[in-house]
């Protein structure tokens, strides 16, 4: 099991990462901010013990989701990139609706108690992994095949310059 | 004969259908039609009469014949009956005799007027009507045709509906009627409730075993406000004077000798319900007096000819009412039927001047006596024998009821109300004597006017005054005194009182009569006292009679200020508050989606707002109860 | 666990479908652009055989996968309905599409696809199959959406749905993530029986407040609903009527899956907050559809309305309340694919959407005027159309709980949505057509799905019977007593 | 004819009609006007035969069909006319008839008109011949749209806004009548162990009282927009004037009477306890009808109006005669609603055939148009003595009776106000009525020939038929009025032993 | 000893600063940024629940990889529609997206 100094240095930086992410007026230091906070949560699936998780997590967002949002950047980028990630007029309602939904949440988990399974993680995750995607949960593995077609094909369809 | 009795009504109906979708366009075909039908009830009529006389039939014990009409199983069983009795033949006589006579007089009168078979069709659905009312054996079928020989009264009013006078005469007729029928069938039903029937004989024998007098009495007033108007008796006689604006023969025939008396009739006929109930018995003989009076003197000062005969017979009617108040359908009975040939008489005669002369205002004839020989000494007769007299038949009939009149004090049990009802009584014969003979002075004896070409009426109009001036003359011998076995002692109600001859009354009645008479010949015939200066004297009181004690005038008032205020106040609350109030519903609600609308910002933070703050407020809407707050 | 042979009978529909949205993808490569037309037949004829093909499941109640995929009664029912919508909305797409310039393939192929989607979400025994249906349904309607990429109402639209539906999909698995936390399955039948173990606790609450949000955002119940009315607006139309009424359905399958085999044991619960969004769906979708001006906006306000009727048969938590809901379900396929199909066919021939332009339509063309009554009195729930029956039903089954106020507020609603039928009735019978206007031409195959939404209205309108009886024999699955 | 299905032929005729003359083109206005005659021919044909036939020693519901439609629900689309129904379907039957030959100078897409208008009348003759409350609601409520369609395109003044007001005010009536259905049906399931909404069975079902009291009031307000009790009644006055002659015929002759016998049939003949519960409100509201509408038909300036008013107030007799609740008054209630219903008909006849030519119908503008039109005129008066209550007209008879049955009730409401203050209010109303009736037909017809009308023709040929067909149902029944008395009793006697039995309470006030 | 309950208000957090991206930024890329954050928050309670309550299964991880690839679909198709509106308009603002309201 983890240190919980760990867990509170892994946690608090990848906090203080999204805090900035949705703080700062540039939307290149936002978009690098994000990439660091997800850079986080992958070390968090690590303490959780879930290695695979976080290797895909690093390398589909930290690298490809990370890489297209720089590029939508590049795209849309207009006026001043210092001042291109502005608060809207709900920057206030926003927050307070959030921190209410934050209080409500945290509240109903400090409610909960749990049973602890004392069991360990097996040796054989990934394998068991695989062997689940590819087994029971084959379906929506297959499904998540052709949603990825879907969203390329779309992505494709959409983005393409139209030229008459 | 009796068994055919139920024709009587029906062939004049056939009479009608067969004008109105068949010989509308041939004017003499309809005209025969109608009088060869009115012919054959008059002579069924006859047979009838004869029967009845001839058999022992009495009022106790009248003849029915009926078929089922409407049947409510358990709860109501009204049938179409025929009730033939002393009671009924005589009236069926009168209707069809006088129906008959003023039909061959309209030949002549109606002749080349456009609406020709459409006349003689509406004389026949009258004919029905009224023999119909006369004929039917209980209250429902009563008033059915009660209220039909309303329409027909109202159809032959507006005869020349082109005129706005006439159709506002005719409406007038109807409605007031109207008036009346409410209380009849308020009466009517009320005798329902309280004995299950509408039949005259069942009737007869349950109303006197009824206990609550108070009741009858309100029932026996209600059915008798349906007299009231029909009969013209104050305060719902404002039609009558109006309905003149129909042609002669009609006013002749439905307002004069038949359709106005059926209240009468209808009070003979009901009698057992108004016997029971003497309160309302009085207060049906002091309408009667008080109408008597009151027509009389609007009579005095009228001008036109055929306003003076309807002022008369209203004047006479309410004669005829107040002596069955006073508890004599005899005498009550007698009056309407020398009455109905008389007036008609006087009617048909009128009718004959103005087709001669051309107009209804007798200070525009004079010296008529010359040329219109035959209709002269007709209507003299006629007016004689209104005036009562000795020994023309409104003598006769009079003398009956002012004998009544003298016998009040007994039935009620109130001395002074026998002298001053015969008092009443013999006022109104002296103003008769009085108005009649002012008209005849000034009309037929008068000054001739200038450039009148008036001359005799045809023979088809001559024939009918003659048989009825016949009439006039001898009518009244069948229940003199002196008569054995006469109306008498066929018309009456529980015992026949057979009169006693009362010559106090007989010479003091026929003294009256003259003076009146007299008084009318100084002033008009002599010229002895100036009318013009008496008017001017007496112009307050002159100027009131000759309004008619404004009685139309309040009515109109009140028809125009109150009735028609509160209708428009109705029509107002309907749109703007009833229809208002939906309305504004309506508008309400489409105005709260105009404003809702405005939720839809089309903002995607502000939708996402939205989502996340209900999440929110439904998870602390939970928490109340289940967490116990957060 | 494995795949079975027999289980790949059990999914032959979806898999059929599968082969049909990737198939038409790649014929839609393959096809020269001026030689498109075959897509199109070649969608309807896919369609209606695998729509015969669900047929031959009648009475089939099988698990797949240990329960991970269902081919009940229940999942037959709603790939019927999405099948019948999908067959008359490629149908009415016809004139749409032939105005396309590119991508007419892509455009069935993602309609295939988005089918797939939500017949998983139907079937689905799991939450994560439920999950990945309802993001494949997703993300084709997105594209879907935005695809008049010429149109700028179509990429706002695009944008909104986009940005919208992550949302709630966030919402949603935030939810699913905490049921599975607190059963520690993702088996739908297996979460009531740990919840009646472990108890409910607030965190469960939670996260069904969590998927009230999320199936509300997809059923476009209010106060979730506020994305409808822009989306349909600007949605290309045969997108909206597909969106409208098969997107509901399946939002409405999952809600009902979800709700009512996992969380029974918390009805007390949600059953309160189902009825006020229920009563708030109803008042507010037919308030606000009142002012509108456009067919389009109009037709998605009622729809929100439609959705609040949709949800009595929930809140009824009955075999009669899950038939009724089932009936209305699949009726509101023709009522709202009619109307959506004459709002094609008038923006073809005149490019407006607004109701003003519907003047004289009954002289016009007096089939387009005919079908749009029908299915807009069907919407509005008069008789003879189907719309009467379905509310009908749903009124009774509401009324059998004792909830007669919200039977009340849905027929005082109802009254409401005649108002604004009739405006559009009005335009197009009372009012004059413009001068010189002429005849609308529409293509076969659109008068076709015309008349199959009309005869549809009509005939269940009148002889509801089969359908109702199929309906109460789905139902019983849920309530097997 | 054994077995032939009278009834459902009846409803079917006009559809087929409908389904014909949408395959006729347009232009052909003469076959598509004969088709509709037609089909309207058949169905009076075959309600006349029903009339007929129909077995009075026997009585209760005859001509049964049955057809199970939703078994699992308990409907069936089951058919059948007792003594209440039969005449009304005459009635109906009678009045699209002449309707149809009343609109033959049709010119302006006809063939939607009598497509509409024939949908229009199924949709009537099914609520009438319906034996299960499922199908007589929906029967109801398909006569309700065609109704809007008719008055917004051929109408006239305001025409949109009252359609709108018309339909709005009829869904509303209806959805609580739905309510009081759906209700009705899930209790007597509660009772029955099955789900049935067959009449007959469901009369069987004992209502405790304070459902009855529920139920009724939930009828009683649905149908009162339809029938229309004050203060509920404002939509018919507008929708009558709007509504182009056949449809006005139909509405005032027809749709208004759907009210007073739906709330016979689904009102007091199942919840006999609540409506002596709520009787007292009727009568009050129903008096309020007669003599406020009659007070309001009096000052209207055009002629649609006053007689829409004066259906308001005649409304208010069947309203009475429901709400004294015995033998007579229900026989005189029905008789009212077919007597109504044939002299409306015969009114808006006439009035739309002097509009069509004169193109006003403003009261003021008129007078002496007997000269230009006397058959017209003749007719006019004629149903204007049957409004009046004129005795050997059928209006009289359908009138005597209810005020025979009112006067019989012997409740005091508020503690103070006997009913028969309220019976002899109505029978005022006749008073008032005479008024106005005749002040019409004065002011219309009456008075010196207006040259500005002499381009004016009379009624001839086609245009007579509806008035000589009403005129003589008017004169058959007035004259005869056991033919359809008798009927009418067999119907009511079921509805009264079935009030008689039940408990006596105490009326609302 | 760090428990299940901090692994999960942890995601809390992440979740809620998210959903604050999303609402309050103006740029259509930020907001789908903000979106990202909420999906992370999620897998991390999936597999922290995986990792304390059924260790020896990996449903939760199952999900989480799903959770996963929808996210990068929603971002290609998101960024592809701001891409199409940003050629028509010029912008990458929500806030101007209003042309579809009431």
């Amino acid at each position: 099991m983890v240190s919980p100094i760990t867990f509170w240095i892994v946690a608090g930086v990848t906090i203080l990462a999204a805090l900035a992410v949705v703080s700062l007026k540039n939307l290149i230091h936002s978009a690098l901010w994000l990439v660091a906070a997800f850079v986080g949560v992958a070390a968090t699936y690590l303490m959780l013990e879930a290695e695979f998780l976080a290797a895909v997590q690093v390398l589909v967002y930290a690298g490809a989701i990370s890489i297209l949002i720089v590029f939508g950047v590049m795209l849309t980028r207009r006026g001043d990139i210092r001042e291109s990630n502005l608060f809207t007029r709900y920057r206030v309602s926003g927050g307070v609706i959030s921190l209410g939904l934050l209080v409500v949440v945290v509240s109903s988990i400090m409610k909960s108690k749990w049973i602890i399974s004392r069991e360990i993680v097996p040796e054989n995750n990934v394998g068991l992994l695989a062997q689940n995607l590819l087994g029971q949960y084959v379906i929506p593995f297959e499904v998540a095949a052709i949603l990825l077609l879907v969203a390329l094909v779309g992505a494709i369809i959409i983005a393409k310059e139209v030229r008459d | 004969m009796i068994q055919f009795a139920w024709l009587i009504p029906v062939l004049p109906i056939i009479a009608f259908a067969v004008i109105v979708f068949l010989t509308r366009r041939m004017q003499m075909v309809s005209a025969l039609t109608a009088i060869v039908a009115m012919a054959g009830s008059l002579i069924i009529a006859i047979g009838v009469l004869v029967q009845v006389f001839s058999t022992n039939i009495t009022i106790a014990e009248p003849v029915e014949l009926v078929v089922r009409w409407l049947e409510v199983p358990g709860s109501l069983l009204i049938e179409a009956g025929v009730l033939i009795d002393p009671l009924s033949s005589v009236m069926l006589f009168v209707v069809t005799s006088i129906a008959f006579l003023i039909m061959i007089y309209s030949i002549g009168y109606m002749k080349g007027d456009p609406g020709f078979s459409v006349f003689f069709a509406y004389l026949s659905l009258f004919s029905t009507s009224m023999l119909g009312l006369v004929i039917s054996n209980n209250y429902f079928l009563t008033f059915m045709f009660w209220e039909l020989v309303g329409l027909s009264s109202y159809l032959l009013i507006g005869f020349y509906w082109n005129k706005d006078s006439a159709s506002d005469a005719s409406k007038k007729a109807f409605i007031t009627n109207r008036v009346g029928d409410f209380g009849f069938m308020l009466g009517m039903f009320f005798l329902f409730l309280l004995f299950g029937t509408f039949n005259f004989q069942e009737l007869s024998v349950a109303i006197p075993a009824f206990a609550n007098k108070t009741l009858l009495t309100i029932v026996a007033l209600l059915v008798f406000v349906g007299p009231i108007a029909k009969s013209a008796q104050f305060p719902l006689h404002v039609w009558l004077p109006d309905a003149m604006e129909g042609p002669t023969p009609v006013s002749a025939l439905i307002h004069a000798a038949t359709m106005v008396a059926a209240g009468v009739y209808l009070l003979a006929r009901g009698f057992v319900l108004f016997e029971s109930a003497k309160t309302a018995l009085l207060i049906i003989a002091i309408i009667g007096g008080f109408s008597a009076v009151f027509a009389a003197t609007i009579g005095l000062v009228q001008r036109d000819i055929k306003r003076i005969l309807a002022f008369s017979t209203m004047s006479q009617l309410g004669y005829m009412v107040m002596a069955i108040g006073l508890g004599s359908i005899t005498a009550g009975m007698f009056h309407l039927t020398t009455h109905a040939f008389f007036k008609a008489l006087l009617f048909l005669g009128a009718g004959s001047v103005i087709h001669a002369v051309h107009t209804q205002d007798i200070f525009e004839m004079g010296g008529l006596a010359k040329k219109m020989k035959t209709t002269t000494w007709t209507f003299l007769i006629g007016s004689l024998s209104l005036a009562g007299i000795f020994p023309l038949a409104g003598f006769w009939s009079k003398d009956e009821i002012l004998v009544t009149a003298l016998n009040a004090g007994e039935i009620f049990g109130v001395p002074f109300l026998g002298p001053l009802f015969l008092t009443l009584g013999l006022l109104v014969a002296f103003m008769t004597a009085f108005y009649m003979f002012r008209l005849i002075f000034v009309a037929f004896f008068g000054s001739e006017q200038a450039g009148q070409e008036a001359h005799e009426s045809p023979i088809s109009m001559t024939f009918p005054l003659v048989i009825l001036a016949v009439f006039a003359i001898f009518a009244g011998f069948i229940g003199t005194p002196f008569t054995d076995n006469g109306f008498a002692a066929w018309v009456y109600y529980g015992h026949p009182h057979l009169p006693e001859p009362n010559y106090f009354i007989m010479i003091f009645s026929t003294i009256v009569a003259f003076a009146g008479i007299l008084f009318a010949w100084i002033i008009y015939g002599k010229k002895a006292i100036s009318a013009e200066k008496l008017a001017v004297r007496f112009s307050a009181i002159h100027t009131l009679l000759y309004n008619k004690y404004y009685i139309d005038e309040a009515y109109q008032w009140f028809f125009d200020k109150v009735f028609l205020r509160i209708a428009d106040g109705c029509r107002w609350f309907d749109r703007t508050i009833v229809d208002g109030i939906a309305d504004g519903f309506g508008d309400g609600l489409r105005e709260m989606g105009a404003r809702l609308r405005f939720i839809q910002t089309g903002n995607l933070q502000n939708y996402a707002l939205v989502i996340f703050a209900a999440v929110v407020i439904i998870a602390l809407w939970l928490a109340v109860p289940v967490l116990g707050g957060i | 666990m494995q795949l079975q042979l027999s289980d790949f009978a059990l999914m032959m529909p979806e898999i059929a479908t599968a082969v049909l949205a990737v198939g038409i993808l790649i014929v839609g490569l393959l096809v020269p652009r001026n030689q498109t037309k075959g897509i199109g037949f070649l969608a309807t004829a896919g369609f209606i055989g695998i729509l015969i093909l669900n047929f031959t499941y009648l009475g089939v109640n099988e698990k797949v996968l240990g329960g991970l995929y269902l081919a009940d009664p229940f999942s037959m029912f709603f790939r019927f309905l999405f099948l019948t919508a999908a067959v008359v909305v490629v149908l009415a797409s016809r004139d749409y599409v032939d105005n396309l310039k590119r991508n007419q393939g892509e455009f069935y192929g993602l309609l295939a696809a988005a089918t797939l989607g939500m017949m998983l979400m139907a079937g689905a025994g799991d939450l994560i199959t439920l999950y990945i249906g309802l993001e494949l349904m997703t993300i084709s309607f997105i594209i879907l959406v935005g695809f008049q990429k010429t149109d700028a109402k179509s990429g706002e639209a695009g944008i909104k749905y986009v940005i919208l539906g992550a949302m709630s999909s966030a919402v949603l698995l935030y939810g699913l993530s905490l049921v599975f936390g607190i059963t520690q399955t993702t088996i739908i039948s297996e979460i009531a029986a740990q919840i009646t173990e472990t108890g409910v606790t607030p965190l469960l609450l939670l996260g069904m407040v969590f998927l009230i949000a999320g199936f509300g955002f997809k059923v476009s119940a209010v106060p979730f609903h506020m994305w409808s009315p822009d989306i349909y607006e600007g949605a290309p139309t045969p997108t909206t009527a597909f969106l409208a009424v098969a997107s509901k359905a399946a939002g409405l399958a999952a809600f009902v899956r979800v709700f009512m085999i996992a969380l029974p044991g918390v009805e007390p619960f949600w059953s309160g907050i189902v009825i006020v969004l229920a009563a708030l769906t109803v008042v507010i979708g037919n308030f606000i559809a009142i002012p509108q001006t456009n067919i389009k906006r109009m037709l998605a306000f009622s729809s929100i309305a439609q959705a609040g009727y949709i949800l009595f048969g929930l809140i009824a938590f009955s075999s009669l309340g899950v038939a009724a809901l089932l009936f209305y379900s699949f009726i509101y396929v023709f009522s709202n694919v009619g109307a959506f199909g004459v709002a094609i066919a008038v923006r073809n021939a005149t490019g407006s959407d607004e109701i003003k332009d519907y003047s004289g339509l009954a002289q016009t063309s007096p089939f387009l005027a005919a079908i749009m009554l029908a299915s807009l009195l069907s919407l509005a729930g008069i008789p003879p159309f189907a719309g009467f029956v379905g509310k009908f039903y749903l009124f009774t089954a509401v009324i059998d709980q004792g909830l007669i106020w919200l039977a009340f507020l849905g027929i005082g609603m109802s009254m409401v949505s005649v108002y604004y039928y009739l405006i559009v009735v009005k335009a197009m019978y009372f009012g004059k057509p413009k001068e010189n206007s002429k005849p609308i031409t529409i293509s076969g195959s659109l008068k076709l799905a015309l008349v199959l939404c009309g005869v549809g209205v009509t005939f269940l309108g009148l002889y509801s019977t089969p359908l109702i009886n199929m309906a109460l024999d789905v139902a019983q699955i849920f309530f097997p007593f | 004819m054994d077995g032939f299905p009278i009834l459902l032929s009846i409803v079917l005729a006009p559809i087929i009609g409908a389904l014909i003359i949408i395959l006729i083109p347009e232009k052909d206005e003469m076959v598509i006007k004969i088709t509709a005659a037609l089909a309207t021919f058949v169905s009076l044909v075959l309600s006349l035969y029903a009339f007929i036939t129909y077995d009075k020693s026997v009585g209760g519901l005859q001509f049964l069909q049955d057809f199970i439609w939703v078994e699992r629900f308990g409907i069936n689309l089951s058919f059948g006319v007792d003594g209440i129904s039969l005449p009304l379907v005459l009635l109906t039957a009678i009045v699209i008839f002449t309707g149809v030959f009343a609109s033959w100078d049709m010119k302006n897409r006809s063939k939607e008109f009598f497509v509409f208008l024939l949908v229009l009348v199924a949709g009537v003759f099914g609520v009438f011949v319906s034996r299960d409350l499922f199908w007589f609601y929906l029967f109801f409520e398909v006569a309700v749209i065609p109704m809007y369609v008719l008055i917004g395109v051929w109408g006239s003044t305001r025409k949109e806004y009252a359609a709108m007001k018309l339909t709005i005010y009829l869904l509303v009536g209806s959805a609580f009548a739905l309510i009081g259905i759906i209700a009705l049906y899930l209790y007597a399931k509660g009772q029955l162990g099955y789900g049935t909404f067959d009449i007959a069975t469901l009369s069987t079902v004992n209502f405790d009282i304070a459902f009855q009291k529920f139920a009724f009031f939930l009828m009683m307000i649905g149908f009162g927009f339809l029938v229309p009790m004050w203060p509920l009644h404002t939509w018919s006055p507008d929708g009558h004037v709007a509504a182009p002659t056949a449809v006005s015929m139909l509405h005032a002759g027809v749709l208004m009477k759907l009210g007073g016998y739906g709330l016979i049939r689904a009102g007091v003949f199942l919840f006999p306890i609540g409506a002596k519960f709520w009787a007292p409100l009727i009568a009050v509201l129903c008096i309020v009808n007669v003599v406020y509408g009659a007070m309001v038909a009096m000052v209207q300036k055009d002629l649609k109006f006053v007689i829409g008013y004066s259906s308001v107030s005649h409304m208010g007799y069947v309203l009475l005669g429901i709400a004294s609740m015995n033998y007579l008054s229900l026989d005189g209630a029905v008789a009212q609603m077919f007597a109504h219903g044939i002299m409306t008909a015969l009114f808006f006849a006439l009035v739309g055939n002097v509009y069509h030519k004169a193109h006003t119908r403003e009261i003021a503008a008129f007078g002496g148009l007997a000269h230009q039109m006397p058959r017209v005129a003749a007719g006019f008066l004629i149903g204007g003595l049957a409004s009046l209550g004129l005795p050997g007209l059928n209006n009289f008879v359908a009138e005597a009776l209810i005020f025979l049955g009112s006067w019989r009730v012997e409740k005091i409401l508020f503690g103070f106000l006997h009913f028969r203050v309220l019976s002899i209010l109505a029978i005022f109303g006749v008073v008032v009525t005479a008024i106005y009736v005749l002040r019409v037909v004065q002011k219309v017809f009456f008075g010196p020939r207006n040259p500005k009308w002499d381009h004016l023709t009379d009624a001839k040929g086609v245009e007579m038929v509806p008035i000589v067909i009403l005129v003589g149902v008017l004169l058959l029944f007035g004259i005869f009025p056991s033919l359809l008395i008798d009927t009418i009793n067999v119907g009511i006697e079921p509805l009264v032993a079935k009030i008689a039995a039940a408990v006596e309470i105490g009326g609302i006030f | 000893m760090v428990g299940l309950n901090e692994y999960l208000i942890f995601a809390a957090i992440l979740f809620c600063i998210g959903l604050y991206g999303a609402v309050a930024k103006k740029n259509a890329v930020a907001v789908l940024m903000g979106i990202e954050l909420m999906l992370n928050s999620v897998n991390i309670n999936l597999i922290a629940f995986n990792r304390f309550l059924t260790p020896s299964e990996v449903t939760g991880q199952v999900f989480a990889i799903i959770v996963v690839v929808v996210a990068a679909a929603e971002v290609a198709v998101g960024l592809a529609l701001i891409l199409n509106i940003y050629r028509q308009r010029l912008t990458t603002d929500v806030n101007d997206l209003d042309w579809l309201k009431w």
